[in-house]
């Protein structure tokens, strides 16, 4: 028996209360995938079999009140194939590709990297701190805009670690 | 007023600011540790940062990630609550250099506030009255000459201690000599300073303080007692407005010694002046709190006045909003922790919370950042909620906190309400007889000396 | 003071009890429908007993049952709260036939006021002013010649009416034909008794409301009016304490009336009376509340008088705890009611409520037996809190009531809270300019003249 | 693999409180089996594979502050075997087994019972109401002392119906 519409939400619920980044169910005639992006909503992604039509909006996982979620296009955030190396920033700070507004940047996407080169600067308190990459590899996204600001464990780039 | 201001704490003090925030139209930053990121500060707050991972030192203790939050969002100020960094003059004096407001006083009076000994020299100064002690005392010699003048039982405290650390009681000359190096190397690894003076111990006293506030103008007022006696191992577990003890005389010298406390130092913003009160109605100093209080929705319940809105509008370079004459006392209040902890052992007891149901009804008031389905994290204060009830006179006060204590349903973890009935229907409690002593009825021995000053809102500071 | 009582009631009143009890250390019986089974109330009183299924007539409506409850518990009184047997003359005489002393006024003194026709000759005998109109209309001539002495528009309106029934604007002799029919019809149908008569209709007036409290020693307070002019449809959707079109003259002149009224009937224990105020500060009386109103914590939250502890104390035979001259007005009250209702159409949403996170601070009171997991029934009022705020000032009161509002969780149901939201917004509403068409800038067409007495917690009481 | 601890914990909270009288789960090695008694708390009847001794406790539903609930003994009060009728009360009131206090019981455990016939009396508001059976049957259990009182809807007699 496919699931009910109540049960649907209350899985979405669930796994929105979660911090899953991806739930996938093919159970009895229903299927459900649910996806979270970058910026913390979910997306529901592909519900099947029993779930109405109604459901199938995003559900930001914000209060009343709370700051508006800035959607992210799915494009700009894949979420990560299985062997995709994360970068995430050690500080609190603003985010800058290049050493200095002239110079050129650091990394682009398909650089080829190694461990311990340098792949972008995050200023905090006015000292630029050289983020280094802890792999070699190739740079397959540049999730910051320069100049915009980071979190502390916030992703800034992700790598496909070359095969050993 | 400000537009945007960054608030460096967690919990319910963290939701209180943002309420106040939201009444005066400024925006709010919240800054979160990896383990608060569900957290209501975080839902209710304009913008959020994440500044760390869970412990404390690496987030809400780290003034680099905290600074450069309120950089990158654009916050003009930062309210530190209490706890964490709201006594460190050194995180005040960034927030300065770095054109933050910090909301709370000058570095410079928190850092002499925060130095026992200076903040004695400086109420001598003033005449203020302080507890009979000696200066710092370094070697067995001095510490027994100046001992033979206080006269014993006395306490030996460090300079920098907290928290009920850095303290002991001794009652002869042989236990001085005991434990003088020992309370030495103690302070010295846990304060980074071995610096440790005495003082005279009380018998039978009160914890009694009051709340001050002032301006950048030169305008001060207080705005009445709170009764804190009753404390397990320093830590208060139920505060209230009046005290029982006081009458409008004694009211009146205790109020005016704080003032010329505050005074004396040019106070600005929040401030608690605490004191030691004896039987013989004679008071002494003891230390003086430069920052918001935990129990201070006490004075909120009889006052009318909301003092978070009154730190920010401070803070922003406005005069008080009331002359001394506007404050009146209107009935008694009285406020009750709820920490999730043993009400027997008072071990700390984290775990998830899986129904959650504040009471309601007429002159009670909850703060508190908990939910139902909400983690009771292992990592930071076990307070999950304070309740306060407001009533005509101490009886309704007390009453109304009994079913309110009754009808809170928290489940999934243990919490302290039992020990807090326990106190509200004893006979002395009820009486109002009762001293920083009254705990160690419910308890077998105590640990240390009951009495005085309780910290548990403040947070050793790392140098960093 | 009584030992037992018993609550004919549900939801957040009957809980608003429970808390009064438990106060004065009075034992409670709940009773409830099998729908209510798992209701706050029945788990936070001290015996509960079933008294019938879900329908209210086979429950809270039955005086058999409810009196049997009574009788098998050994309760000594019955508070009714609001709504429901709240003003039914005839459960108040069975109550104290039974030996059951019932918590409000007398049981002729509820009859005379629930009749308009009788407490209208009563106001005038006191020379009360009411609003102008007829005698009983019977026939079309006697209404078009009273209505030609009275002037259109006018209402016809039913002696039995409430709740927007029995109640038609007309503005010519033409309509007062056409409908004179329909509302006798009406009135008959829902009230057993066809009785109407004619009332000038006011444009532009204020629904203002004074507290009154009498002893059954000869004592008589009135606790200040409260503001309800903001309703829709005859529902009142926030009330305050001041009213923003009083001042002390107009206070002083308008209490002295409802204290004239009340003491026309002798009146003993909580009521209302409500006046229609006009521009020209003229001001009718309209009716008489027999009993505690769903608004009367904003009374509470100026007064610091608890009125539910008050009733119980009056039906139990005491004084009045306060003279006139003890009570005074502190600040500003203002409540607004959440009620599960498409805050467009106004249709009750019942469901369940998946998360529920009510707001905490100073200056706020929640009064709700709602929580996470509940069920809103289809069964009874929808109505599922009361947020109260209290500041210093209007302007205070309305911004803490808004960041209240804007941080009350409440999820699976729609709520009345975006409405509500609407009109703390509206700069008409801040600014104290409104009367009791305010609501109809909101609506496309009011299908009831809008004004006067709301009767939203009063419900209609089947013959028993 | 058999559930957690944790896992056994959530379900239990959550079955007590649903209001499901059985709850039956066999799942990858676990077996869980609640059952709720006619007071309305939980019993783990079966609780086997992954979970503890340790959780094998009924599980009470009830708020701080509400009436203690008053265990009925499993003998006392046996669950209804399916094929027991119940006669319940219509009415609020005293319960009386016979018509006045020196007069015979109407019904004794074992009484053989016709439609229509009187069982006891609930009196309420000082007027005596007679119950009927409403089934042909023999009565099995009483449940009521004589003289205690009554909700509307408590189960006052269990009757075994006469096979056709």
């Amino acid at each position: 028996m496919p699931l009910s519409l109540k049960e649907i939400h209350d899985l979405i619920e669930r796994i929105s209360r979660s911090d899953f980044s991806c739930f996938e169910l093919d159970h009895d005639g229903t299927k459900l995938k649910l996806e979270r992006r970058s910026d913390g909503a979910m997306q529901i992604v592909a519900p099947v079999g029993a779930a109405p039509a109604a459901v199938a909006v995003p559900v930001a996982v914000t209060a009343p009140g709370a700051a508006p979620v800035n959607p992210v296009p799915v494009q700009a955030a894949p979420a990560p194939a299985e062997d995709l190396h994360e970068v995430k920033s050690p500080i609190v700070g603003t985010f800058y590709r290049s050493p200095s507004p002239k110079a050129d940047v650091f990394v682009e996407t398909g650089s080829r990297i190694k461990a311990g080169q340098t792949l972008c600067i995050v200023e905090a308190m006015k000292l630029m701190n050289e983020i280094e990459c802890d792999v070699d590899g190739e740079i397959v996204d540049i999730l910051i805009a320069n100049g915009q600001p980071v979190e502390y464990g916030e992703v800034l780039f992700r790598l496909r670690i070359n095969a050993a | 007023m400000f537009k945007k201001i960054l608030i460096a704490n967690r919990g319910e003090i963290a939701l209180r600011i943002i309420w106040a925030c939201r009444e005066l139209g400024v925006r709010t930053v919240a800054v979160h540790s990896e383990a608060d990121a569900d957290s209501l500060h975080v839902k209710f707050a304009d913008e959020e940062v994440c500044i760390g991972p869970a412990r404390a030192t690496e987030s809400y203790l780290n003034i680099s990630a905290i600074i450069s939050a309120a950089e990158i969002t654009g916050a003009e100020a930062i309210h530190p609550g209490y706890g964490f960094l709201a006594e460190s003059a050194h995180f005040a004096e960034v927030c300065h250099a770095c054109n933050l407001k910090f909301i709370g006083p000058d570095p410079e009076v928190i850092r002499m506030m925060g130095d026992k000994a200076r903040a004695r020299a400086a109420m001598d100064a003033a005449h203020v009255a302080t507890v009979p002690g000696s200066g710092l005392v370094d070697t067995e010699e001095e510490a027994e000459s100046a001992a033979e003048k206080i006269g014993y039982p006395l306490l030996i405290k460090a300079t920098a201690g907290g928290g009920g650390k850095g303290l002991r009681l001794v009652t002869s000359r042989q236990e001085l000599r005991r434990f003088l190096p020992q309370v030495k190397a103690e302070a010295g690894a846990a304060f980074s300073s071995d610096a440790v003076y005495l003082e005279k111990y009380l018998v039978g006293t009160r914890h009694v303080e009051f709340q001050v506030f002032g301006d950048e103008h030169g305008n001060l007022v207080h705005m009445g007692e709170r009764e804190c006696s009753i404390q397990r191992r320093h830590q208060k577990l139920l505060e209230e407005s009046p005290s029982p003890a006081l009458d409008d005389v004694l009211r009146a010298r205790m109020a005016a010694a704080a003032l010329k406390a505050a005074n004396a130092v040019g106070y600005a913003n929040a401030g608690t002046v605490e004191f030691l009160l004896d039987k013989n109605k004679d008071f002494y100093f003891i230390e003086m709190n430069t920052r918001i209080q935990v129990e201070h929705p006490v004075t909120e319940g009889v006052t009318g006045i909301d003092l978070v809105k009154e730190q920010l509008q401070v803070a922003a370079g406005e005069k008080l909003s009331m002359k001394q004459s506007d404050i009146v006392m209107h009935g008694h209040a009285m406020e009750c922790r709820v920490n999730a902890e043993d009400p027997v052992t008072f071990r700390p007891c984290p775990g998830r919370i899986t129904a959650f149901h504040v009471p309601g009804g007429p002159g009670l008031r909850v703060d508190t950042a908990a939910h139902a389905d909400c983690l009771v994290s292992p990592y930071y204060d076990s307070m999950i909620a304070k309740v306060i009830s407001r009533g005509n006179n101490r009886a309704e006060a007390i009453s109304r906190m009994r079913r309110a204590l009754e009808s809170f349903i928290i489940e999934g973890i243990k919490t302290t309400i039992p020990a807090q009935l326990r106190i509200l229907t004893d006979p002395d409690f009820i009486a109002g007889n009762f001293d920083t002593g009254f705990m160690t009825r419910y308890q077998d021995k105590p640990a240390t000396p009951p009495g005085e000053a309780s910290d548990s809102d403040r947070t050793a500071v790392p140098a960093v």
